[in-house]
């Protein structure tokens, strides 16, 4: 399967999503720089994590108008699989791909450490090597990652059954607790109505290695590459 | 040149300069200098460019080794790690400007060591950092603490640089100076190793990076001053850090340095377009010309004084090879940064600088790094004598030791630092393999089998009351815990934080511990390979007490044989290596819970500690170790009560203990006491025949102490306690005094 | 004489504001327990060129908002334009 | 009715603004390069007890501002002060 890594000035971890795309999950990968408008024919564009353009103003507030995001969106609008981790996911959702905003954290101090997702929904392209119910240990590194979304868009996320993963403590119970940084209902990722566009603050890109902490990550990668042998 | 100001004694006063480094700058020039070349000078020959007083101790120095590829001189040594790799590391401190603007000061000193690294065509891998405040009851150490750890923090997570391991220390001494070391390492192919000299007459001399601004003006001259009250006045010295400027930098600058295109490169650190231009012509044995109406400029009216002394952050000059200027630039452009040729190299080993053509300055480059070396008075203190002598009888044994250990795992210097590392990024990159919570953190190598252990450690209190044995700990337990990891001790950065160099007394303490530090580096055959000095750390309460920081980089050929420092699974036997000791000299418990800073520092024999080191080591390559952990503050009792919990730092919960108390004499000593030249490891039971005959062949002294299991920590009938409430304790303890 | 944008972003009331919550609590232990509600937002101060009208400096100022200074989802924005 | 306190924290003008920069630079590749300069700062609302006195409100308001809401190091501040 064929991944295409965008690149923005002050994004990071698109070396991560590369070496663990091409290394560990051996697949093809291309970095894409901010300024072209050619996904050099992905299967998936991944918007990885970062600090582009350093984040200033408002996470992800300057990079969705860098010429590549126009060539994701029309990606995204014929169907094409689309994931945006940590501030990918901003980005995302600065874009208007995915609904909703990232707030500060609600301690406003950045948290890097491993917390546990539950998996909501299997029915997606990013999560179907998935088990609803099932617990992943997975690392979080972000200072905005408080997901808010108004009252209405709340329920239209629950209906269309568009939350794929929320915290929850080691046995998968989800509570305020287990909350690391005030995301409104426990919310970690989401995914658009036609399921193809997928956001997430925790970092797949750092979990595909049992060395560095864990493997979970891998639920993800893995579920792309069936989607991508379905497509 | 005609002066335009008349240059008096106050003017030269006022540039920290003395009466006969005047008459210095006179003789080298035949003439009288104008204020701007005064202004050069006197940021030149500062403290903190100059080492006017620590250059002849620093001599002592053993800066070379079969691995070494750059020692000191450069702006970061680079030492061999094989397969084609190498490593670039260096320490640098931040001060003074981290406490007159914690958040600021502290992220731009981050900035400035990553520069440091990436100037030398490596790309940084991981950041360390070592800080020392005052106790952290008092609001005003709470603002300095969230200050300097939001800073460092935002600056290393927004550049995707992992923050790996680091050290806080909370003392007295430390309340009206605290220390902002910091560390960064960097992996670089052999062949992209560049340097920071100019050469080639006639080749184009590049600025890029941020515009230079009023900022920052004297703060090289500021940073050797005592902090007084009159420097809150100095805010112009405050300069705002620019992290998503510097990734472009670096990003930008890895590219220029792979393809090729560069003579030389240095960063704009202190001193600024100063320093950068006379370093590099004075390395090159060239001489440098510019015109300062070409420097890029944030604010209108700057003078040449201004523009070259301006410290604002984020920029960098580079020597492109000939021909290469345009292919330069297109990179440049690729990344939005900002470029001016700024002038040329030229041979005249003159630093000249013009201003819209018009000559403003011309100086012997090689005479502005060459400043007037001191060999300052010095005496021994006193105190060190009562120190020796104090007895330890005279303090009474607690009844209650339990007790006493729970307030030991909850002092925040000994403490879990968790609040502090959950603000850092430690795991972007993906190649933290030992995260922070164990004795060095480690970093693999991507595409090899290789990986890289690193810590930073010091211990002020033990230099006060013996600057010689703790120069040689501090050297000793950065090695040790190197050596716990599993990988082998390869080079040292260091950082040497002292008050002024003036007095006599702090003279004395410098010049002795760092007799220790080289004295300990030399015997274990760790090199020295760059460092930092930051000199006159005092306030009207005096200096602080001498603290000399290591940074060490160790090197495992396998990754996989690494040890991490808590116990794995039940059944385990655990040992204590090295020997047993009761004296309570020093100790952080006779300070803690006694309120004594006193005693004899414990003795350090280097030839134990290497033997330590190799059974460590050796017996990490034949996979014996479950888990190894030196003794350090907080002595036995408190490293094995870590032992028990600090799997949690890495979600891998934790283990009880019963374990007998080796030793004879006084309890407290046997449990707290901070004999040198030790460490608690585990053992599978189907090894530990093995690990005991390697011990035994090694000659380092051994106990069996017990073994792993249960979920309470039981130390012979003095300590006994839940592992649990423990590392709750432990864990919370700062977050509470923050809360 | 050039154009002074300055550019009002405020969360909207429905959104929650960690920052202002802090403050608040912080206040609220320096003893200030008469501040009843603290909102954090940002205050942008732009300068245009002088040679645009000022119906175009406000039509472009109020795209800069819309697009970039503010996220409709979450803030609101108000400007005030002047020539000094 | 209560007292509205509005807080303008503004980087001093000697000071470097990075993000101002950035933003700066993004419009202009966005066409917008009209604008000749972008800062940023801080704009804050809290609400005080009607129950105080202006004088007092503004004694306080002034405390917050140098003591929390505002870094003396780099930035200065104004605040305006008003009941309904
Ligand atoms: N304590 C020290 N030990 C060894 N080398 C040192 C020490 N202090 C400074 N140096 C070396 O002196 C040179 C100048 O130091 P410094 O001014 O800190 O470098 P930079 O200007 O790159 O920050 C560097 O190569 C540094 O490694
Ligand atoms: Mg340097």
């Amino acid at each position: 399967m064929k991944f295409s890594v965008v690149v923005f000035p002050g994004s990071n971890c698109d070396h991560d999503c590369e070496t663990t795309l091409r290394d560990v999950m051996g697949q093809k990968v291309e970095m894409v720089w901010h300024k072209d408008t050619d996904l050099k024919g992905p299967d998936c564009v991944i918007v990885p994590g970062g600090f582009s353009y350093g984040d200033y103003l408002r996470t992800g507030a300057i990079a969705r108008f860098s010429p590549v995001m126009k060539s994701v969106a029309d990606f995204a609008a014929k169907g094409g699989l689309v994931m945006g981790i940590c501030n990918g996911f901003q980005i995302l959702c600065e874009a208007g791909l995915l609904p909703g905003a990232l707030l500060r954290n609600r301690s406003l101090q950045f948290i890097c450490q491993e917390i546990y997702l539950r998996l909501e929904q299997e029915k997606t392209p990013f999560t179907n090597a998935g088990k609803a119910g099932q617990v992943l240990k997975i690392p979080i590194a972000h200072g905005e990652g408080n997901y808010f979304i108004d009252a209405e868009g709340l329920k239209k996320l629950k209906d269309g059954g568009q939350v794929v993963v929320r915290y929850c403590d080691e046995k998968g119970v989800v509570g305020p607790e287990s909350n690391p940084n005030g995301s409104l209902d426990n919310i970690a990722g989401i995914c658009n109505e036609a399921r193809n566009v997928f956001g997430l603050m925790p970092h797949p890109d750092r979990s595909a290695e049992g060395a560095l902490g864990s493997a979970d990550g891998k639920v993800f990668w893995q579920s792309l590459l069936n989607a991508g042998v379905k497509a | 040149m005609s002066p335009t100001v008349e240059i008096t004694p106050e003017i030269v006063k006022e540039h920290g300069l003395k009466p006969d480094e005047y008459e210095r700058i006179l003789k080298i020039l035949g003439r009288q200098p104008n204020l701007t070349e005064l202004g050069v000078y006197s940021v030149m020959w500062s403290e903190h460019c100059g080492y006017k007083h620590s250059k002849e101790v620093l001599r002592k120095f053993t800066t070379q080794g079969d691995k070494v590829l750059q020692g000191p001189g450069e702006n970061a040594g680079i030492m061999d790690i094989g397969e084609g790799w190498a490593v670039a590391f260096k320490v640098e401190s931040h001060n003074h400007p981290s406490a007159v603007e914690p958040y600021q000061g502290a992220a731009t000193g981050v900035g400035g060591i990553l520069r440091d690294i990436f100037t030398m065509g490596a790309r940084p891998i991981a950041n360390l950092n070592s800080l020392r405040f005052g106790p952290l009851a008092l609001p005003k150490v709470k603002h300095l603490f969230t200050g300097v750890v939001k800073g460092i923090a935002d600056y290393g997570n927004c550049m995707g640089i992992p923050t790996v391991a680091g050290e806080v220390v909370f003392d007295e001494t430390y309340t009206d100076n605290c220390l902002v070391n910091a560390m960064s390492v960097g992996l670089v192919r052999h062949e992209h190793i560049i340097r920071g000299k100019a050469s080639g007459v006639g080749n184009a001399v590049i600025y890029i990076g941020a515009t230079t601004g009023r900022d920052g003006i004297h703060g090289a001259t500021f940073a050797s001053t005592e902090i007084s009250d009159e420097s809150q006045e100095k805010r112009s010295a405050v300069q705002v850090a620019d992290p998503f400027m510097e990734k472009l930098l670096m990003e930008a600058t890895l590219e220029l340095i792979q393809g090729d295109l560069l003579v030389g490169i240095q960063d704009m650190g202190a001193a600024g377009l100063t320093c950068s231009t006379c370093e590099m012509a004075s390395r090159g044995g060239a001489g440098i010309e510019i015109d300062v109406a070409k420097v890029p400029q944030r604010e209108g009216g700057m003078t040449p004084y201004e523009i070259l002394l301006s410290e604002s952050q984020e920029r960098m000059l580079l020597v492109a090879k000939p021909g290469c200027e345009q292919k330069v630039h297109d990179v440049l452009a690729k990344w939005d940064l900002h470029a001016a040729t700024i002038g040329k190299v030229t041979d005249t080993g003159l630093m000249v600088v013009k201003e819209k053509g018009k000559t403003v300055v011309e100086v012997p480059a090689q005479s502005l790094t060459e400043p007037p070396i001191y060999h300052p008075a010095k005496s021994e203190p006193a105190i060190l004598k009562k120190h020796r002598e104090f007895d330890e009888a005279s303090i009474a044994v607690p009844k209650d030791l339990t007790a006493v250990l729970l307030r030991l795992l909850a002092d925040p210097t000994i403490a879990s630092k968790r609040w502090v590392y959950r603000q850092y990024d430690h795991m972007v990159r993906t190649n933290t393999y030992v995260r922070p919570g164990s004795d060095a953190a480690v970093v693999r190598v991507k595409g090899t089998a290789l990986g890289l252990a690193m810590t930073i450690d010091g211990n002020g209190a033990y230099c006060a009351l013996d600057p010689y044995e703790g120069g040689k700990i501090a050297v000793a337990e950065a090695a040790r815990n190197i050596a716990c990891s599993g990988a082998e001790p390869l080079g040292m950065t260091d950082c040497l934080n002292y008050g002024s160099p003036e007095k006599p007394e702090v003279f004395y303490m410098f010049e002795r511990s760092v007799s220790g530090v080289a004295d300990a580096s030399a015997f274990l055959k760790i090199p020295v390979t760059g460092g930092n000095v930051s000199l006159y750390n005092e306030s009207p309460q005096g200096a602080i007490d001498p603290t000399p920081i290591v940074g060490m980089i160790g090197l495992f050929k396998d990754v996989q044989k690494r040890v991490t420092q808590w116990f794995k699974k039940d059944g385990d036997v655990i040992y204590l290596l090295g020997a047993v000791g009761d004296s309570i000299g020093a100790s952080r418990y006779l300070h803690l819970v006694h309120g004594q800073k006193t005693g004899l520092c414990p003795r350090l024999v280097l030839d134990t500690e290497r033997k330590l080191h190799r059974l460590l080591i050796e017996s990490a390559q034949a996979g014996l170790l479950q888990s190894a952990h030196d003794c350090s503050e907080g002595g036995l009792a408190v490293a094995l009560a870590e032992s028990c919990f600090s799997g949690l730092s890495h979600e891998e919960g934790m283990k009880g203990a019963k374990v007998s108390l080796p030793g004879l004499g006084r309890l407290d000593g046997r449990l707290f006491g901070e004999a040198q030249s030790r460490a608690v490891v585990s053992c599978d039971p189907g090894k530990a025949a093995q690990f005991e005959a390697a011990a035994a062949k090694l000659g380092v002294p051994l106990e069996k102490l017990g073994s792993v299991g249960g979920d309470e920590l039981q130390i012979g009938d003095a300590v006994k306690l839940s592992v649990r409430e423990a590392a709750d304790l432990f864990n919370n303890a700062i977050e509470k005094i923050m809360a | 004489m050039v154009w002074h944008v300055n550019v009002y972003v405020t969360l909207k009331p429905s959104v929650m504001d960690p920052q202002g919550a802090t403050v608040q609590r912080a206040l609220g232990q320096m003893g200030y327990d008469k501040v009843s509600q603290v909102r954090l937002g940002k205050f942008t101060q732009m300068e245009f060129d002088s040679s645009l009208a000022e119906s175009e400096v406000k039509k472009q100022a109020d795209e800069i908002c819309d697009k970039l200074l503010a996220n409709p989802n979450i803030e609101s924005y108000r400007f005030t334009v002047e020539k000094k």
